[in-house]
């Protein structure tokens, strides 16, 4: 598992999942610009919501790709990341056979899940912490962007910046930079137990 | 999980107007502060308080959020196309005029698109009791103004400001014809649910605009939290019964008037139309 | 700011001791309820619901005179009290 | 009060006709907006029906008369309105409504000159492809056309009939010359009248589905004041008439309502022909261009052309296989209506390539002459 | 004042995409109210339009929003609105307006489920015969659907261009699923971009026609504030712009604002085909079902199915000869489309009985998954 | 055939309006005795008192009897869809702010389909002038009752009596915030053609009621010769400056009151916005 | 021609033409009617008008017949009745060979017409005699029936009496009666004369 | 009712010598002018128009003060007057 990290691949089908209300549709707009605008590649962003304003189902599909997307929908993500329980349920049984799952260890409980690769993240309680609850999206997206490398730091920081509100950019870049270290530092404790581990073994 | 501060709890708790929703359509989609659902369930009360018989009574809603009512409340009820829960209500009212009808709708839905049809049926003195949920602006469609949005409030369709002003929706009422005007916030729910009560058991054309906040939408972008629009229904609102119409207009500033503003007898569409039309065997 | 804590028909209501009743997983965690509670009876609970709001969590039962305010501005119908038919006295202990 | 059905022979317009097809069918509530040529069927309806415990109301437009009637069909009455091509054109949404929400109710539009405001006292028959498509949505609905007084007074019961059978709107499309012709119409004794009301539910009242189909797929109706607690709403629903915003609801949702009218067809689909037997061609044609083509084959036959009528009295659901049928065993089509090819394109679609077809058309103001398509035979086949 | 055109890569929603587009085709005024999935564009034109001395309005309904297009574009204004099936609905009657008296506007129609309020927050394509036939009396339309954000820019200002043109309301068919998907869009230089504007009148004033049909069958306008004293109106009307209550001149109306779209089908009509030339299948599709449909000819090619795509740009008018010809040479016809079969009718029509058509629909919700397309080419060919 | 009491008859004899006029479609539409023509004709003289460009006039007219003036006036005239004129004007002023934009039509077309249009077009004091020709009737379509037609008159639908009350229009534009308003009938001549031609003078919305004599289908039905309507115009009317619109409604037993009710000075709509989204360049 | 007379044929083509407000229309369906229900044939009518509610141009058309009737429309009148000279200026050239015009003689300048039979009467200043300017129709229909016998005398009256206002059916049958009479009179005086004619020819 | 006579301003109009000109052809013969002229200078004429209306005829032209009334109350463009030049001496013995 752990070396597929360093040979990502880069072609990836995003499903980002949660409430009304969390930036989900945001956190998959950035990722597909930062794909898209900053990485050059080809991306496409749908999303799904029902007539709720706040704390419906809501969904949004992200499609990286290095030629012209055709089919915008995705059923079998590559990449699962969860900011609801009910979100986690309904996709999670679609996730591909190496898929990666992300989600936010305070809103999902993902015990059962039976994905390859899966990170957690409180980013729900650290948005808590900095004073804007709105703004687990963005420290979700930092950790998925140093998770798993789907889009670059760079794209992705850029992306950022213009996308959110006028005058909160360094907030929120903030946000995701909080979210991407918490990334780094799980990789390092992956990476350091895989080496253990390994060691152990041979 | 139901908590209760008391030892005795009952065994299956359940809320006093359990038996007047659809509780297998709840929890409904109103946010977190919204304030519709206050003022849907003071219209409930109100209509238990009347003591008519549950299965004459109809709510008929538009579409919007506010207009989502008419689907959590267990009675006969509609939820038609924009702006035209009045039409509706009125073919009800017509076709068997023994149905209490009662309108629950949005500002947009009642006055922006629908706000013909609101005159007319003023003007005819159709018997119905026409609740607006008044949250000055478009909530369902995302926040856009709305025919109530006070001047220069910011909206998703004015970005730097409204430019136009709003109606004076009691004054609209009274200069049409209706026969009971009123106006509360969903703060003022003890006094709403006698009016709705009041406007319920009148014959006629009945209106009430009820203030409620719109947190995401309205009060996001206005910088209103939902406590401080009912700070704001606390502090800056005046009961004034009887008040001239045209001096009720929306505004935070001077302070709004509240209270009943119309209450006046004047034979009913129906009535007139008897008389008229079926007196003769 | 106390003032905030005045519903607006207090003088109204007779105060009897009242039993609170909340469904949690109604609930979206506006505090109307708390906020507007004449006698500051409740207050927000730490744990979540199902939809990721905190409910509110009576703090001071024996405070409650079944004003009703909390039931009847509650925009879900999550919380409603009743007239408590115990003394005062047995809660004392607790 | 007096009697509705006005049993006797009469002298009357289209217009009144309707009117009077519409109380011997049971109508008891009628809610309007004027308009020309649509306007006597309002005018003689607000003198008749509070005469026989009905009511009349004229509203402020069309959108908010339609919504009316809708209003008053779940009440339990049999509604109706009337209008012309721009009312028509403005009830669009609100025919959607009744279609989703599966009320019964009848619309009659007296077709004139379009497109806009076109020509108000000039009859054509150019909103057929309107009755079927106007509203947005996929749907099915019910649409007649009469080409007489007495047919006005016949297919207005006919019309409220199924509306009150399927559980749908359904669309008389008469027009300007029908409407404000004036012919004998006999109307027979009220008992001599069939007429057919909605099912009506049974068994208990908390477990009902209002939109759980049951005999021919159609729903019984419980209506406001009964005590059924019924919710009904224009947004995708399930049986229960709940909304739910899913695929799957939306399919089945489709399926009862338009099920209800495809798998029904036999039973809806009316048509007349006349001396089709041994045609080699076949003249189609509906409402007031049936007189013209019966003047027109009766001429032809006269000079030898062996030419037959097949008279659509339900224009939609359209008879696809009746007309596909009939391509295998002739040499042409002729379609006549008034209006640049509406219904032509079916007969079209339906006869493929097979045999040639030829519209005798044009785009409103009168009837189409019987010479016009005189000559086409003469010089098609 | 901003740019007009922001030259340059975006990363946006097809809503915002056909807000610059049209902002790049020169429009000026939009007239609008709120509806999803189509309200995004009435936002992004609210902030845009004031900074490119444009105006927003938001009108009390749609009635009123197409209403006040019609005005501004009187004006000279290139004007647009944007709605969705229930507020297309209301805009019917005035869209015939528009057509009647030629009156160049955009309408985009971001289609969501239906019938009714239906599926507010998802796809469908089931307004594309109400695009057609959705106002009263005849008439031709233009109607064009774009497949993706980029699309959706181009097509926004080829509907103006086309408009202007041949002055006429013409119609973006877009749905939810684009009208909300983001992708990259690039935006030209302004240079690059290709405007069109309205022919405008030469010679003496007070002997101008304003229908008199110039180059291409269309008459040059005229518009108010000029001095050419210019009458309007909706009823049948001669060149001058009088009303005539005569079938000649309504005929010769017709003529005018029938012959000028069908005989300059060559310019309107804009299809793509992809590995068409070997195609011994042909996919028709339009709208966001193209992606379906290129996702399924690829997938379908590695199984070795020789089949093809035919994308329709323009929809209305139907490229009839295109597909009778192709049917020729082919073996049988898939549509892709969101809805119960709409366009799929069109393309039997134009193929007769001659090969098997089928239909890859649904009615509404989602896109259609290319498997149910594949299913369909493994199974009936 | 033109005679005249002169011996110095001038050549070429000219109506002092025939240059506003399509003459070449003159006689127009109306019945002999409709008070249409009158109202027109007043309108048309009132254009020209201003002085203003007659280019930069536009006329528009929604459909019925009266909505015939936008075919008989030489200008930019726009004969529209049924209701619909106010907002047609709307987009041609907002196309075009130079353009002075006139509404010309019925009560019907104004007040029952349109009605809308008219309290919104108000409220957002779109600088435009209204003329509503008030002949309490459907007059095109053959006399059925309008939002106007008195209670209790006669009309083809209401043949034993209207069951219904009608609006007090000038009540109805003050409440919807016109910052013009007046009425009165075609009889009060100059002083109508002096109140449009202040109305088109004024920035903002500016409605004008004109009563005028639908004798084929108003008349006939209730009683009333030509002459006996212009009688009552004469006899039983009260003219009253200043008057509170909510105290004028139409009854001509007590007197129909006549005036100009309001004049008051609000930024219009155009104002409005190119101060809020047009001051920064 | 006058031999016709007693043998008038049973199916006719009537074309009623005038102003708006002439009740130009209601004759028709009087006509119409008393065919229809009082003689028992086939009668349809059709009417053409246009915007003006007074003072437009205006038409009926009644067939009258003993088959059912398909098509109601009439390209060649056997009868014409003119109320108005443009009514009289359009449809005069398309009436049959042997066909009959009516007319007002106030009204229809006449004098080129080429038709076999021609009966006139000031129908419209007989009716302002009698104080009813509107009744004029009433009286040219009484004209008509004496004078063409296209319906029987009997169904005339009776489709008069109950197809005006209820309170103006005695004046109306008395302007029937009073159309009637110089019709009569017409036609005695006519005979008259052909006698006398005849009589001086052989 | 010599009070019909007066029309609603004559006090403001100042009294001239009018010549009045009358298209025949656009009356409609609804008699406004002549019941409302204020020195009855016009009559109903006896003769038919195109359209089968009288127009009115000037039968007391001398009296004719250029007021204007007849031609603002005509709905049909039909009448209108202009000042007189000719002294009203002009008029005698004619
Ligand atoms: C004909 C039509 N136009 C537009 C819409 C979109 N729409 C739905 S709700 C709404 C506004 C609702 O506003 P309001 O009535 O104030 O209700 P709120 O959501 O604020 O409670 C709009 C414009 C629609 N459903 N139908
Ligand atoms: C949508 C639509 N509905 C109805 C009509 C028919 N119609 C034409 S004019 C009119 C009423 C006109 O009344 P008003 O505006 O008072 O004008 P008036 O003729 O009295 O001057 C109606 C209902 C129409 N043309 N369009
Ligand atoms: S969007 Fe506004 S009005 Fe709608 S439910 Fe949310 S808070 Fe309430
Ligand atoms: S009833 Fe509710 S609001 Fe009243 S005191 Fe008790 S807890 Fe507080
Ligand atoms: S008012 Fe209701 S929803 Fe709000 S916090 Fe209290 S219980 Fe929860
Ligand atoms: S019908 Fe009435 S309003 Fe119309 S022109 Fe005749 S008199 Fe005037
Ligand atoms: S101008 Fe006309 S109204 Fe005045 S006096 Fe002369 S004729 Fe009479
Ligand atoms: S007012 Fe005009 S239309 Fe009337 S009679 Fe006088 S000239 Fe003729
Ligand atoms: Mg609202
Ligand atoms: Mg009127």
């Amino acid at each position: 598992m752990i070396e597929n990290k360093k040979n990502r691949r880069t072609n990836n089908r995003v499903i980002i999942t949660g409430f009304g209300g969390q930036g989900i549709v945001l956190a998959g707009r950035i990722l597909g610009q930062a794909a898209a605008l900053g990485d050059r590649k080809e991306s496409s962003l749908v999303q799904s919501y029902g007539p709720e304003s706040r704390g419906g189902a809501c969904s949004a599909q992200v499609v990286i790709s290095d030629a012209l997307i055709h089919y915008p929908y995705i059923n079998h993500p590559d990449i699962l990341v969860c900011m609801s329980h009910g979100g986690f349920e309904k996709y999670i049984g679609q996730i591909v056979q190496n898929g990666v799952l992300i989600f936010d260890q305070d809103l999902v409980r993902a015990s059962k899940a039976e994905v390859s690769e899966i990170y957690s993240i409180p980013a729900t309680r650290m948005a808590e912490e900095l004073g804007r609850k709105m703004m687990a999206n963005i420290i979700m997206l930092g950790f998925f962007t140093a998770v798993t490398k789907a889009i670059s730091m760079k794209a992705a920081q850029e992306a950022v910046a213009v996308s959110v509100p006028k005058g909160t950019e360094e907030l929120n870049i903030k946000a995701f930079n909080k979210g991407c270290d918490y990334g780094l530092a799980t990789l390092k404790g992956r990476e350091k137990k895989a080496t253990g581990k390994a060691g152990a073994i041979s | 999980m139901v908590q209760t501060n008391s030892r005795l709890q009952t065994k299956d708790p359940c809320h006093p107007l359990d038996d007047l929703i659809r509780t297998d359509r709840i929890p409904h989609i109103w946010c977190s502060g919204c304030g519709i659902g206050t003022a849907f369930s003071s219209c409930l009360t109100a209509i238990k308080s009347t003591g008519f018989d549950l299965k004459k009574f109809i709510m008929v809603s538009g579409i919007g959020c506010s207009g989502r009512a008419a689907g959590y409340v267990k009675l006969d009820s509609f939820h038609t196309t924009h702006g035209r829960a009045i039409p509706f209500a009125t073919g009800i009212k017509l076709g068997n005029p023994e149905l209490n009808v009662i309108v629950f709708s949005g500002d947009g839905d009642l006055f922006a698109i629908g706000g013909n049809h609101f005159i007319h049926a003023a003007r005819r003195n159709m018997d119905i009791t026409v609740i607006c949920v008044n949250n000055l602006n478009y909530g369902m469609t995302g926040g856009q103004a709305a025919a109530t949005t006070p001047y220069k409030a910011k909206s998703t369709t004015t970005t730097l400001g409204n430019p136009e002003d709003p109606f004076n929706l009691p004054l609209m009422a009274y200069a049409s014809g209706a026969t009971y005007v009123a106006r509360w916030t969903m703060l003022h729910i003890r006094d709403l649910t006698d009016s709705i009560e009041e406007a319920l058991s009148k014959k006629g054309f009945s209106f009430i605009e009820v203030l409620t906040p719109c947190p995401i939408n309205y009060g996001r972008r206005n910088k209103e939290k939902p406590l401080d629009t009912l700070k704001l229904y606390q502090d800056n609102t005046i009961i004034k019964n009887g008040a001239n119409p045209s001096e009720v207009d929306i505004d935070f500033e001077k302070g709004v008037i509240l209270g009943k503003f119309v209450d006046e007898d004047r034979p009913t569409h129906g009535e007139k139309y008897d008389m008229i039309y079926r007196a003769v065997s | 700011m106390t003032f905030w804590r005045v519903p607006l028909d207090t003088d109204e209501i007779q105060a009897t001791r009242g039993m609170v009743y909340i469904f949690d997983d109604r609930c979206k965690g506006c505090g109307y309820c708390i906020e507007f509670c004449p006698r500051q009876v409740l207050e927000f609970s730490s744990t979540f619901n199902n939809k990721g709001y905190h409910p509110p969590s009576v703090t001071k039962p024996d405070d409650c005179v079944n004003c009703h305010y909390c039931e009847i501005i509650c925009p879900e119908f999550a919380i409603y009290s009743v007239e408590n038919p115990m003394q005062a006295e047995d809660y004392k202990g607790k | 009060m007096e009697p509705a059905v006005l049993t006797g022979e009469h002298y009357i317009t289209g217009d009144v006709a309707c009117a009077e097809g519409a109380l011997a069918a049971g109508c008891r509530f009628f809610a309007g907006y004027p308009i020309t040529p649509a306007t006597e069927i309002a005018e003689h309806m607000s003198i008749r029906l509070p005469n026989v415990d009905g009511t009349y109301i004229q509203m402020e437009d069309e959108i908010s008369a339609i919504a009316a009637v809708l209003g008053a069909s779940w009440t339990g009455a049999k509604s109706m309105t009337a209008t012309s091509g721009p009312g028509f054109s403005l009830m669009m949404e609100n025919i959607g409504l009744g279609i989703c929400t599966e009320t019964p109710c009848v619309i009659a539009n007296v077709q004139r000159g379009g497109p806009s405001t076109g020509l108000p006292t000039q009859g054509a028959q150019s909103d057929m492809m309107q009755a079927r498509w106007g509203s947005h949505g996929d749907y099915e609905i019910i649409v007649l056309a009469p080409s007489s007084c007495q047919d006005t007074f016949y297919l207005t019961i006919t019309a409220f009939n199924l509306s009150e059978t399927y559980r749908v709107p359904v669309l008389l499309m008469t027009d300007e010359i029908v409407g404000h012709m004036s012919e004998k119409v006999i109307i027979p004794k009220a008992h001599e009248i069939k007429t057919v009301s909605r099912v009506k539910p049974k068994g208990r009242k908390d477990h009902f589905k209002l939109f759980k189909p049951g005999a021919k797929g159609v729903a019984p109706m419980a209506c406001a004041g009964e005590g059924y607690n019924i919710h009904v709403t224009g947004l995708t629903h399930d049986e229960k008439g709940y909304p739910v915003m899913s695929v799957d609801t939306q399919a089945e949702m489709m399926e009862r309502i338009t099920g209800k009218i495809r798998n029904n067809l036999a039973d809806i689909s009316r048509t007349e022909s006349y001396l089709l037997d041994d045609a080699e061609i076949v003249v189609v044609s509906y409402g007031v261009s049936v007189r013209t083509s019966l003047a027109a084959v009766e001429e032809a036959r006269k000079l030898g052309i062996k030419v037959g009528l097949l008279r659509l009295i339900t224009v939609w659901p359209f008879p696809d296989d009746l007309i596909r049928n009939l391509s295998e065993k002739v040499k042409g089509f002729v379609t006549v209506e008034i209006n640049l090819g509406q219904i032509h394109r079916e007969v079209q679609r339906c006869v493929g390539w097979k045999v040639p077809t030829f519209l005798a058309g044009h785009p409103g103001g009168t009837i189409i002459p019987p010479e016009n398509v005189i000559e086409i035979l003469k010089e098609a086949f």
